[in-house]
């Protein structure tokens, strides 16, 4: 019945993609949400200028646990000037449902906590989220 | 933690006549709303509440009628303005039971109302090592503002823990006492649990400890009669928003000699008898504490909603809350028994249901209500602490007034039956 | 002291097209309300102005269609109604031409703005010694609020003096910037004598020296156009209820940079990022300053009202009003010699006209307009200070906004002539 | 036209009765409205428990000084007691005219004033405005 809740989303909150824990991070960082509860520890494994491992723990809303998930997936093997360059739109794209305002910080924190993992590996992000 | 089970002796409170929800409701415009194609379904009264055609009424008289700034003109209006206006306060005064119509404050809510307090006793009583007794129930809003205080003077702040039913544990509050606060404030009706706090009995014991007692009344003057005098409150606060008033209104009571040995809190016009250059007189005691242009307009809808809930007679509201609750819990339980509710039994409790959807986090769940055009509260509700006390990073919330019905709760659980669907088990 | 001679070089503003009042006041409901049976010819819109059907019907909009708490609720009406109030933010930056929306913070009144600068950037700034500057013509909002900072600083208060035309002495002014105040702090607009300060002039001056400047835009928001940017201000201050929008909202404008260095004022919901129970963590600038639940019902009207003016043309407006000014001051001249007023020449001043009848107080002179259906304001206007300084207990204040006319200025004129009849020579 | 404006108030207003200052007062009281700028001061001559003399200085709007004029008029030559007893509406009585609350405290200053010296000679007035 509901746009947002779509089967692949529910699918992506239920059994998310790249969910636990990297051995040997090259940067990790925890984002929260503390309004909502969300929390995500986003961790990369950058060689070569490759994001070659990524993963992700948390907890949180379904919408906020599906964009991590959908977003790791997206970024995995790419370059890291590519994966700083995505944008909100790029990430809402990937959602592929309507995000109302109020949700947007749900959707967001995915993005918001890689762009400081980003940081952290000195990597500036396209949207200075993390600056 | 789960619900705890009915206490003996505890019965559900009596009121006379049993009002008729479906008559209050006619009378509130809003609910010939719809949304996403469908008829309103409110359950978040605990946050603000919907106003009656009486108060909405009252508010456009004075903008269509005498819109004047009150204390002020020599002129027809103005002094229609200025009667209206100081009419309210009498409205207040009987609605509190407060012995004098000038112990009360006008304040644009209950925040405002505790932050005035901290800022004008607080920061002339509290010195170094002083203790402020707190509960780990309380809205941020009677939280936060004693952080800032004690912070300022090097003051301490002890908690009241809560049981795992959502009481407070009084044997603990006696240990604290014997640190010999200077403040106990606590809320008379949590805005998350429900809970009904013992008042009359706390406010005795902070008395005997030597303490003064601020009541946060924002939950319970919607829901429950107050008498301020019956519970010995030394300060009362409460947001008019929460009952049926518009938002802008709010009230503080105290006791005379309280207030008139305060300073003022914001300075300005009105608040003032006599102004040179380098000093000043203040006002009268409420005046002192109203600086600047009050919002007559919400002030005038206060009173109105104020009297509208008095014609109603509060046993009344908290009998038809009462039965509300015990039908919420009973049906909620039956109907879906995997949720998890929070709080005392219903004959302890104002009108507040939190729960939880296993596997769901409340804002999944208040979205997809909110398809079924019910809105409920998803979130912290703004008592983080108590949030943190229960180990939970959210939790979903329905709250009722005087025109919620069963109705609305049987709404609830369809939608809510559809929320276990779509995210399976 | 007399009224001023026109200054050479200052002359009327222009605006375009001009505002056809008659239409205008056809928009606003309460001229179709009768007092003593005559039809209501209202000059104190000073102290409050009357409000259009478009800022009614903006708020019975938010009542009746979508009352929600804002920031909160996961729901149609809740997010509706932050939708909502978060776009009035846009609207009054526009209004203001502040670069950046988040530079707004919403207050009750200019007052509350005024208060909160002086609890949180100047408690935390002045220190011993350090000096405030102000001016001998401020209204009691901006001046009490520095004289209990000082008090608890011990710092100094400076005023700027006025000459007999109402104008401030800047030679004067030139002398206290070598005391290097922390703050210079003036009203745009005087409330009683209209003057219009060199704001621009005087900002320069003040950062030269190494003061911050705050601008009280009570009186200037709804007479002439305000960008803050060009004015060079540092803080800016003004209400909502003196600018056609409900009381209760009003904004404090700052830049970016000291609003982030502030500490909060009011504490509780809102403002907060995170909260312990020992210590918090703040919300990003605004809500920062928005503790509690906001008057969203008024900030709703204040942007409806922010609209409508800007739809008239601030420009417009200056120029319709400085027509009435020119008018006023003419008529009253010719008709009633007598007379004596206060105030620098049209081109200087805002939509005030202050003044009195010789041997009769001004409280008299209201209530015998008032028997025609005249409201004018009679007394201090909260500037005590500047009645000391003119050696005047009082004076009465005719004051016009958008909905005036030339009529209106025809009927004080007979209502005038009335008193002089009434009283004798 | 008016009724608060009759010919008998503004002819106190005009002419005040027992304006002046006493050569040797037993109680002198400054009463002031600081919001209207009306002041009065009041002065008794009481001798043997009686009013004796009377005689105000002031300036203000005409309720005010009317009242003033009225209320000096009616104590002159009265015992002290029965002067205490004069309530709020005794005074409205006097002053015979329709007071608006917004006007209220204009009527009453000379009353309070009296109130004030009354005390000062050590009678208790009966509203207890000077306690
Ligand atoms: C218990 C309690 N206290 C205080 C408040 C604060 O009320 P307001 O936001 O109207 O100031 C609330 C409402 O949110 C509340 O539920
Ligand atoms: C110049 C000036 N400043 C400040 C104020 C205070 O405004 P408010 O009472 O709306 O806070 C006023 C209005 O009375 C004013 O005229």
């Amino acid at each position: 019945m509901d746009d947002l809740y779509r089967d692949y989303i529910l699918e992506h909150y239920r059994r998310p993609h790249n969910f636990g824990v990297l051995e040997q991070p090259t940067a990790t960082y925890e984002g929260a949400n503390p309004l909502c509860g969300d929390r995500i520890t986003m961790m990369l494994g950058i060689r070569d200028g490759v994001v070659a491992e990524v993963g992700f723990t948390g907890r949180g809303c379904a919408i906020s646990q599906a964009s991590a998930s959908l977003l790791t997936d997206e970024i995995k093997g790419k370059p890291v000037d590519a994966v700083a360059k995505l944008t909100t739109q790029d990430l809402l794209d990937l959602l592929g449902i309507e995000i109302s305002p109020a949700r947007l910080k749900c959707a967001l924190l995915s993005l918001d906590t890689l762009e400081h993992a980003l940081a952290e590996s000195g990597v500036a992000p396209a949207r200075g989220a993390a600056s | 933690m789960a619900i705890a089970t009915e206490q003996p002796g505890v019965g559900a409170p009596h009121g006379g006549t049993p009002l008729d929800p479906h008559a209050i409701r006619a009378e509130f415009p809003i609910f010939r709303t719809t949304v996403h194609g469908r008829p309103l379904i409110y359950l978040d009264s605990a946050s603000t509440s919907q106003k009656p055609q009486a108060v909405l009424d009252a508010v456009n008289g004075y903008y269509r009628e005498y819109n004047a700034n009150v204390h002020r003109g020599i002129y027809e209006i103005g002094e229609r303005a200025t009667e209206a206006y100081e009419a309210v306060r009498a409205s207040i005064a009987r609605f509190i039971n407060a012995p004098d119509v000038h112990e009360v404050v006008f304040t644009r809510n209950a925040t405002e109302a505790i932050n005035l307090v901290a800022y004008t006793w607080g920061r002339r009583t509290i010195g170094q090592s002083d203790a402020i007794v707190l509960t780990e129930m309380e809205h941020h809003a009677n939280l936060v503002p004693w952080q800032l205080l004690v912070q300022e003077k090097d003051g301490d702040l002890e908690f009241i823990p809560i049981t795992d039913e959502g009481r407070l544990r009084l044997d603990v509050y006696d240990v604290l006492l014997r640190l010999r606060p200077r403040l106990v404030a606590f809320t008379q009706v949590s805005n998350t649990l429900g809970t009904i706090n013992p008042v009359r009995e706390m406010v005795d014991r902070a008395h005997a400890a030597g303490a003064l007692v601020l009541i946060d009344g924002a939950q319970a003057v919607p829901h429950v009669p107050v008498d301020v005098q019956a519970l010995g409150a030394d300060f009362y606060v409460f947001s008019g928003h929460k009952m049926l008033a518009p938002p802008g209104s709010g009230a503080l009571w105290a006791r005379r000699e309280l207030l008139e040995a305060m300073p003022p809190f914001m300075a300005g016009g009105e608040m003032i008898r006599e102004v040179h250059l380098r000093r000043s007189e203040w006002n009268a005691i409420p005046w002192k504490f109203e600086a600047g242009t009050p919002d007559a307009a919400a002030a005038i809808g206060f009173g109105a909603a104020a009297e509208y809930l008095m014609a109603l007679g509060m046993d009344r509201v908290r009998a038809h809350e009462h039965d509300l609750i015990a039908y919420a819990l009973d049906t909620l339980r039956a109907e879906l028994p995997q949720l998890t509710l929070y709080g005392p039994p219903a004959a302890e409790r104002g009108g507040v249901v939190s729960f939880n959807v296993p596997n769901v986090h409340p804002h999944d769940v208040a979205q997809i209500l909110d398809r079924f055009g019910i809105a409920i509260r998803a979130g912290h509700h703004c008592t983080m602490p108590l949030h943190e006390r229960l180990d939970l990073a959210a939790t979903c919330r329905a709250s009722f007034n005087v025109y919620s019905t069963r109705d609305d709760i049987d709404a609830l659980v369809d939608g809510l039956r559809e929320v276990v669907r779509i995210f399976g088990d």
